[in-house]
């Protein structure tokens, strides 16, 4: 069986050297908390970044995932780019006409057992391997460090759309979206480019009088 | 102070006469027709007339002369290629650059200032190696030097590179290349060819070219009918039009290609200094200011005009080699149009069409080909057979899959 | 910068973009003879006008068609490879 | 002397705030608010400055960066505009392109042989004979230039932003204020920029002579606070515009690139000089910066003055000057019937002398020509050239220009606009404007104050009916009743010839007269040759005479002479602020901090940082490498082969997909099996290979050359589009990662971690098996790239720092070693297996490449294969080769692409070579023409000093060439 326990961020070290306190989520070790937590709360509402990039992630591609997906009683977007929650504070995109992509709530266990049943999947279904980074940025000024980034106009972007984009030069998936009333934006980018685009966000952030925060503002405020 | 300038001191009058005359009439019968004033087009009529003695010549430029790649170009000449037809190519160009001051009595500013290829990976290294050894074995200057040479020549670079991506690993050093006033070189062949009877008509446009059976029998322009039976294009980004006049397939596809000139500054930069891995060449002009050209915009287009992503990368490249030009400030930026060709080889001479003669695929190396094009093209069309030096950049050999190897490296690396 | 529309991700900023080419049809290889395959290989139609081209959105690995003029770098439509065919 | 004014209504200095500065050395004192340039001249210093050819003094000429006479250096910052520096405490600044300083500057020598260096004279000399220019030229190159570059000046990272607009509106003075209102009023979102430190434009200087300017303005911009839909920046210049309404803004700190849906150029004009003797000395300025100096610095510009006018803006100039306490000595007019306007009486009341019909013909040098203490006016006759005989000499210390403006609309000529000659107002004015780009005010030649207002009113409704946000009526733009505010030649020839059109590039009337001489006689060929407006104010002040002594000499309108286009940008902008952050992507695998702390040298492939070897104590890197393979062949080694591209190919035509891509044929691999594949382009030429393995009938797994993968998925997306294909294509490549673990030992140390049968018979040499590794779901994939048993393990890309941290730990007892990049090149060089793009070049094909047999026998088709066949009917030129050196040669052994020599000609290149190798000598691959490819032919190659090594064409692989070892 596959030991999550044995996985790590691809910027664990870089958490780890800002002292980041670590804990088992759905069995994969997150930095939940780097500074006490009312100043980590504090940082949200203005801007503040995080990283997630242990929630378990999945992706179904082919002909006959839409109804595999929801076969397995997902709920799954209509449009494509469209998202819908998936578990608890997880999301369901759609990545195309054919492909979907998901990834794990605060308990960060649902995607691995949806996992265990694509084995014995009929059809045109092939499993996605998606090791992407997850980065929260958080707090209205979010927007402030995208507008140094990247190309497209968030002012504008409807909330809990997809976009696919370029973020300081590397390919990334943007979704806007909430962590109760405080407007986030959820990257994912390819671990290979995690580091060098996370060093990137930070000290934009740092220079906006931004923080590094704990994954547990994910945890502790996602609407269950 | 040379007499030259006292005789402007002593005449009362400015003695100088019309560098070409004033555009005539056209005449309804040249035995060529050479479409395009600029640098290849104009040498081509001198040496046509000088060589040959044919100078009953038209050169037809729908603009003014040197306007398009000539005038735009960033003015770099060397003969360090890689395969044995570039560097005997070049090296003729050279030669004749070299002596071309004196034989067209205009300063063209033909400054020798070392050429550097920087090398930011081993791979790399390799490939100007390669250069080095081919030119070394055809009696070019060139070697493979350590980045402890480059700093030496120019001690403002940053042999990391800004830190953040593939340091400098060497060079491939060129000691003869050089940059010139490029406007001077069209200005130069005009008024020789002028001189000997051929005749320069600027805003003249050509609008057709008269094929019958398989043969070139004149020229349409929008001052009228020409009778000619040989015609050479001499066009370089406007190639496509004219090919497409006469029908003629071949491999070219026009990309914009950009530069900037920063504002005078006092002379540091003595050398040429070439990235490719930052696409940027980059030297300083005897006027002070730093002339920097980028690698082809990434798409096909017929237009000359300006991007800010080029500026943007430009400048960061610039500051990559050397991060003490932060505050140095962009005066102008520019583009050219270049022809490109599947093996970054030009392509020269006769064609399936009698009396149709080509002078195109001069990507970013059109200006340095100046003089020898113009005398090997001059020469074809005066025997109406490929001058040895062209041989190889024959349209035909693409028809052949005998590809010039002037890429070199292959374009995915391991 | 110019914007291009990827049919599937709407108009984008150019950098997400590269370009493919024009669209060529190759030729039946068992029944072309050399010249028409080196000139399917080599040759381009590069002069002016309004071209077919392959354009890929990089971040989300689309390739589409775009029809653009090569000379005001206008693009006048942009679909998808297969939309073309049913358009014919 | 103090110049400075009594406190003015609206003045821009904080005379609270004292500021100490130096200007070549000497110690000054202003306020903040002022500029250098108004600051120095408030403490009476005029000469600011030296010209760029002749050394000619200089000062201020428009005191709004519109000229680039006073440009100065602070030991980091060069060529910085005087005009444009606000002071602030602990300046200290030097005039650049000076010979020991301004005041006694050693080249102004120059200016005495001027008439020895005619326009273009550095064409006509110097080049003969040949041995001597490059002496003259290293001597021009010294006194050409201006500022010096500061080798340890560093420039701090600074921000870009993207922004987004509606309208946006360059130029806050009326016309813009009033087009940012009316746009705004129809919910449009405006962004207001005014390159000037506050807002009002031509309404803080130009019309101070009347109250009711200092009441637009502030009605304006009351209205303008209250719209939140209207953002306004000052201080801020648009530098350049470019396609799609894409504008880039320049502040101190920052680029912003603009996305404006519309644009509204309100940008007013530059004033224009007039061209006689010594128009250039310190003391000649235009109208309107003696204007500046008045109302936004309170610095009284002249003691004496001469106002040179051929409009009323002139007037008013002579109005503010005797306000000011100037005493006008006199108004000279151009225009013989003088001003047509209430003001000519007006100047007439407060007793200004005006000369109707006169020029002035020279200003007057004081000694040193540091200042001018007279003007030398003249009569005009009909045609208006000078009457020199009847000249009369007026003393002052100062002459005002105002005769006339040329359009400031660069941004429009950037944007593809049109522009023609209009004769009413004697300037340019737009003739075809692209969609959603408008001009307003004096740049659209409107010039009334209240046709200003209205015409900035009228463009702004038509921004916002361009985006269907107003649908009523849109007036005209008021046309101009008055005489024309524009001079159509206000040029004087002058027989000493220092009557100046281009002041950056000290261009007289008389060069551009023999340069149409010469033949130069179209604008483009003018401005080339002459350089007319390639100075550093690109001609803001002398392309439009230029273009008027042009036409003159040609007999043509301006229409038919033709103008020069503007490229960006505006303003010169630092290479820092267009840099701004640098980004430059790096890829790391999840083992990169590993290797790192384990000694690894770090190498940058592509965008990858890939270990090259690892640093072993006391071990120079020749030595690391070579261990790090021997104890891969003797014993067991580890590596990181994350970078490999990795791609699946699922779905019913999955084979198909892949008979078309590769050379190979796959139909009949097993499930569980590899293949080799190699790719071509459609010319033949090899660009790809990897390993090809069969998950499922309907499920492949491939891996692509490390920087090839990214453009190989690309292609194999497109080929699967044009061939019809029912394929689900993934690239995987930065989700998993990759290692290999090789050597005798390695199924010893991968058993440890995995219940996955190794056995020789349970997973054969060239097979593939999914399995779990050290509780990470892999891949296992028994490949022989370097010649020994070994696995390549996939793993998802969060687990693989702990699979290889496993591994290591579990080869410890079998002294297992990490290997590099170069450990690889090595070892597979010894099995004879190429590296695509070290091996092969842009033209290798698979016949020459010695790698034909990986080509499926009469398949009928796959990318390349047409070419191909062509190829091989053509006799091969080149062939791939192994090559042995014996011990016995001498030192340095040859790199990659020495060549190879036969009979004095190039007979091939070495495209690997291994000094050192575990099998004890040298050994190399390398392209030989065909006469050399025999087994056993001696070659000879010249290495660096063109020393020649002997070796000899040798069979591969060199190592195990039966394969044994990695069965």
């Amino acid at each position: 069986m596959p030991d999550p326990a044995a996985r790590r961020s691809p910027i664990h070290d870089a958490l780890k050297e800002r002292g980041a306190e670590s804990r088992l989520v759905g069995g994969v070790p997150f930095a939940v908390r780097l500074r006490d937590e009312p100043t980590e709360r504090e940082a949200m509402q203005s801007l503040a970044i995080c990283d997630l990039s242990g929630l378990q992630k999945l992706g179904v591609k082919g002909r006959d995932a839409e109804s595999w997906l929801s076969g397995e009683g997902v709920e799954v977007p209509v449009d494509i780019f469209e998202s819908c929650p998936f578990s608890d504070g997880g999301v369901t995109v759609r990545f195309g006409a054919d492909e979907f992509f998901l990834e794990d709530g605060v308990a960060n266990m649902s995607v691995a057992s949806l996992d265990e049943r694509l084995h014995s999947r009929r059809g045109q279904v092939f499993r996605v391997e998606h090791q992407e980074a997850t980065f929260l940025l958080v707090g209205p000024q979010s927007i402030e460090v995208l507008a140094q980034t990247c190309g497209i106009n968030f002012r504008e972007a409807p909330p809990r759309q997809l976009v696919f984009t370029r973020v300081a030069g590397v390919n990334c998936t943007v979704l806007p979206d909430f962590v109760g009333d405080i407007p986030t934006h959820r990257f994912w980018v390819e671990p290979s480019y995690a580091l060098y685009l996370w060093e990137v966000l930070v000290e934009i952030c740092e220079s906006l009088n931004g923080s590094v925060v704990g994954a547990d503002i994910f945890f502790r405020n996602c609407p269950r | 102070m040379p007499y030259r300038l006292l005789k402007f001191a002593l005449h009362k009058k400015h003695p100088e006469p019309r560098m070409f005359r004033a555009p005539a009439e056209l005449r309804s019968e040249y035995d060529v027709v050479i479409i395009g004033g600029g640098g290849h087009g104009l040498a081509a009529a001198y040496y046509l007339a000088k060589d040959h003695g044919i100078t009953n010549v038209a050169v037809l430029e729908k603009g003014y002369i040197g306007g398009g790649g000539t005038g735009r170009n960033t003015a770099i000449i060397r003969s360090n290629y890689l395969t044995k037809e570039g560097v005997n190519f070049y090296r003729g160009s050279v030669e004749l650059f070299e002596d071309l001051s004196r034989e067209l009595n205009i300063n063209l500013f033909y400054s020798e200032r070392g050429h550097f290829t920087l090398a930011h990976s081993p791979a790399s290294l390799n490939t100007q190696r390669w250069r080095a050894e081919v030119n070394k074995h055809l009696g070019i200057s060139s070697e493979v030097v350590g980045p402890e040479f480059i700093k030496r020549k120019v001690p403002e670079i940053d042999l990391k590179a800004g830190g953040h991506q593939a340091p400098i690993y060497g060079a491939l050093y060129h000691p003869p290349g050089a940059i010139a006033r490029h406007d001077a070189v069209a200005w130069g062949y005009a008024r020789g060819a002028d001189q000997r009877g051929v005749e320069i008509h600027q805003q003249t446009a050509v609008t057709d070219v008269e094929i019958r059976d398989d043969e070139v029998a004149g020229v349409h322009t929008d001052k009228g009918f020409i009778k000619t039976r040989k015609v050479l294009s001499a066009v370089a980004g406007w190639t496509t039009n004219i090919t497409a006049m006469v029908g003629l397939r071949t491999p070219l596809v026009i990309h914009p290609l950009q530069a900037l000139v920063t504002e005078p500054l006092k002379p540091w930069l003595n050398s040429i200094v070439v990235s490719a891995s930052l696409h940027l060449y980059v030297s300083q002009s005897s006027r002070g200011e730093l002339v920097a050209g980028a690698s082809l915009d990434p798409y096909e287009l017929i237009s000359m005009r300006s991007t800010l992503d080029f500026a943007e990368g430009m400048s960061t490249g610039l500051l990559d080699l050397f991060p003490c030009l932060g505050d140095v400030k962009v005066l102008r930026q520019w583009a050219g149009l270049c022809d490109m060709t599947p093996d970054f080889s030009p392509i020269m001479g006769t064609t399936p069409i009698k009396g149709f003669y080509i002078d195109a695929g001069w990507g970013t190396w059109g200006f340095k080909a100046t003089p020898i094009s113009g005398k090997t093209m001059a020469d074809t069309l005066a025997n109406d057979h490929d001058h040895g030096l062209i041989e190889a950049f024959n349209l035909s050999r693409f028809k052949r899959f005998e590809l010039v190897g002037e890429k070199g490296a292959a374009s995915v690396g391991h | 910068m110019k914007i291009i529309t990827c049919p599937i991700n709407g108009p984008r900023p150019l950098q997400e973009f590269h370009f493919g080419g024009e669209v060529r049809t190759m030729p039946d290889a068992t029944a072309a003879t050399d010249a028409e395959w080196a000139d399917y290989v080599f040759n381009r139609s590069g002069e002016p006008g309004v071209k077919r081209e392959w354009w890929y959105h990089v971040p989300s690995g689309t390739w589409f068609i775009a029809e653009r003029d090569n000379c005001t770098d206008e693009f006048l439509r942009t679909y998808l490879y297969r939309a073309e065919h049913v358009d014919g | 002397m103090d110049r400075r004014l009594p406190p003015r209504e609206g003045e821009w200095i904080d005379r609270s705030r004292p500021v100490k500065f130096r200007f070549e050395g000497a110690a000054y004192t202003g306020f903040a608010g002022d500029v250098l340039s108004s600051a120095l001249w408030a403490n009476d210093v005029r000469l600011l400055g030296r010209s760029f050819k002749y050394h000619r003094p200089r000062g201020i000429y428009s005191l709004a960066g519109h000229d680039a006479n006073v440009m100065v250096e602070d030991g980091r910052r060069t060529n910085i505009r005087g005009d444009l520096l606000s002071i602030e405490p602990g300046l200290d600044v030097r005039s650049v392109n000076t010979s020991g300083g301004v005041e006694r500057d050693r080249l102004q020598i120059i200016d005495w042989f001027g008439r020895f260096l005619p326009v273009g004279f550095y064409y006509k000399a110097f080049h003969t004979p040949r041995w001597l220019f490059p002496f003259y030229e290293n001597r021009m190159r010294k006194v050409a230039g201006l500022g010096r570059i500061h080798p340890d000046n560093k420039y701090p990272p600074s921000p870009k932003d993207y922004a987004y607009c509606d309208l946006l509106v360059v130029g806050a003075g009326p016309a813009g204020l009033a087009g940012a209102i009316a746009a705004a009023e129809q919910g449009l979102q405006v962004l207001l920029v005014e390159e000037q430190p506050r807002p009002g434009g031509s309404l803080t200087w130009q019309w101070a002579g009347e109250p009711a300017a200092d009441q637009h303005l502030f009605g304006l911009l009351e209205k303008v606070e209250a719209f939140d839909n209207i953002r306004i920046r000052c201080g801020t210049q648009v530098a350049g515009c470019y396609g799609d309404h894409w504008a880039a803004l320049i502040d101190d700190d920052r680029l912003t690139k603009l996305r404006t849906k519309s644009m509204l150029v309100a940008a007013g004009c530059f004033e224009q000089p007039a061209v006689f003797q010594n128009n250039d000395l310190p003391g000649v300025m235009s109208a309107s910066a003696a204007q500046r100096l008045i109302h936004l610095y309170a610095v009284k510009p002249f003691g004496k003055a001469v106002v040179l006018a051929a409009n009323s803006d002139g007037y008013r100039a002579a109005l503010d000057l005797h306000n000011a306490g100037v005493v006008v000595a006199a108004l000279v007019d151009l225009r013989h019937d003088g001003e047509p306007t209430k003001l000519a009486q007006m100047v007439a009341d407060v007793g200004i002398v005006s000369h109707t019909g006169h020029a002035v013909y020279e200003a007057l040098p004081a000694r040193g020509k540091k200042r001018i203490c007279g003007a030398v006016i003249c009569p005009l006759d009909r045609d208006g050239n000078p009457r020199t005989e009847s000249s009369i000499r007026i003393d002052c210390d100062g002459i005002a220009i105002s005769v006339g403006w040329t359009p400031n609309v660069g941004l429009i000529y950037q944007a593809g606009g049109r522009f023609h000659h209009a004769e009413q107002v004697e300037q340019l004015v737009p003739l075809e404007l692209p969609a959603g780009l408008f001009a307003a005010g004096r740049a659209n030649g409107v010039f009334d104050l209240g046709d200003q207002i209205d015409d900035g009113c009228r463009a702004g409704l038509a921004a916002a009916a361009h985006l269907d946000r107003f649908d009523g009526e849109i007036p005209d733009s008021p046309k101009h009743q008055v005489a024309a505010p524009t001079h159509p030649y206000p040029i004087f020839a002058h027989k000493r010839k220092k009557n100046f059109v281009d002041f950056d590039e000290d261009l007289h009337l008389q060069d551009f007269e023999n340069a149409h001489q010469e033949g130069y006689d179209n604008i483009e060929l003018m401005k080339r040759f002459t350089t007319v407006g390639m100075g550093p104010s690109q001609g803001k002040l002398s392309n439009i005479n230029a273009i008027r002594i042009l036409a003159r000499l040609n007999g043509a309108s301006i229409n038919e002479t033709g103008t020069t286009t503007s490229r960006p940008f505006h303003r010169p902008v630092p290479l820092g602020i267009l840099a701004g952050r640098r980004f430059h992507p790096q890829r790391r695998t999840p083992m990169h901090n590993w290797h790192v702390q384990a000694g690894a040298e770090i190498m940058h492939a592509g965008a990858w940082l890939r270990p090259e070897y690892y640093k072993a104590g006391g071990q120079n890197r020749d030595d690391c490498i070579l261990n790090e393979a021997a104890n891969v062949r003797n014993n067991v080694g580890l590596i990181d082969v994350g970078t490999l591209g990795k791609l699946e190919i699922n779905g019913p035509d999955a084979v198909r997909l892949l008979e078309h891509l590769y050379t190979g044929r796959f139909r009949k691999q097993q499930v569980g099996r590899l293949r080799y594949g190699l790719a071509c382009d459609e010319t033949g030429v090899i660009i790809d290979d990897g390993v090809i393995a069969r998950l499922a009938d309907d499920r492949f797994y491939v891996t692509a050359t490390s920087s090839g993968a990214a453009a190989f998925y690309r292609e194999m997306q497109r080929w699967a589009l044009i061939f019809d294909m029912d394929v689900t294509l993934i690239n995987a490549t930065g989700q998993l990662v990759a290692m290999n673990i090789a050597g005798p030992n390695s199924r010893e140390v991968l058993q440890e971690l995995t219940e996955s049968d190794l056995s020789k018979d349970g997973f054969p040499y060239l097979g593939v098996r999914e399995g779990i590794v050290a509780g990470a779901p892999a891949k296992l994939m028994r490949v022989g790239f370097v010649g020994e048993l070994g696995y390549e393990i996939h793993v998802p890309a969060s687990y693989g720092l702990h699979v290889w941290t496993t591994l290591m730990q579990a080869g410890e007892r079998f002294r297992i070693r990490p290997f590099g990049v170069e450990a690889q090149r090595l070892l597979r060089l010894e099995k004879g297996h190429l590296i695509v793009g070290q091996d092969t070049d842009a033209l290798t094909n698979p016949y020459e490449a010695d790698v034909a047999w990986a080509i499926g026998k009469n398949k009928p088709f796959f990318v390349g294969s047409r070419s191909l066949d062509i190829i091989q009917k053509k006799p091969t030129t080149r062939c791939l080769v192994g090559l042995a050196f014996g011990d016995d040669q001498p030192r340095p052994m040859p790199s990659e692409c020495h060549l190879i020599i036969a009979d004095g000609e190039i007979a091939g290149r070495i495209t690997s070579i291994a000094p050192r190798s575990t099998l004890g000598h040298s050994i190399a691959m390398a392209f030989v023409t065909p006469e050399l490819a025999a087994v056993g032919t001696r070659v000879k190659i010249r290495a660096d000093d063109g020393c020649i090594v002997e070796a000899h064409v040798a069979k591969m692989p060199f190592y195990d060439p039966e394969s044994t070892r990695q069965q």
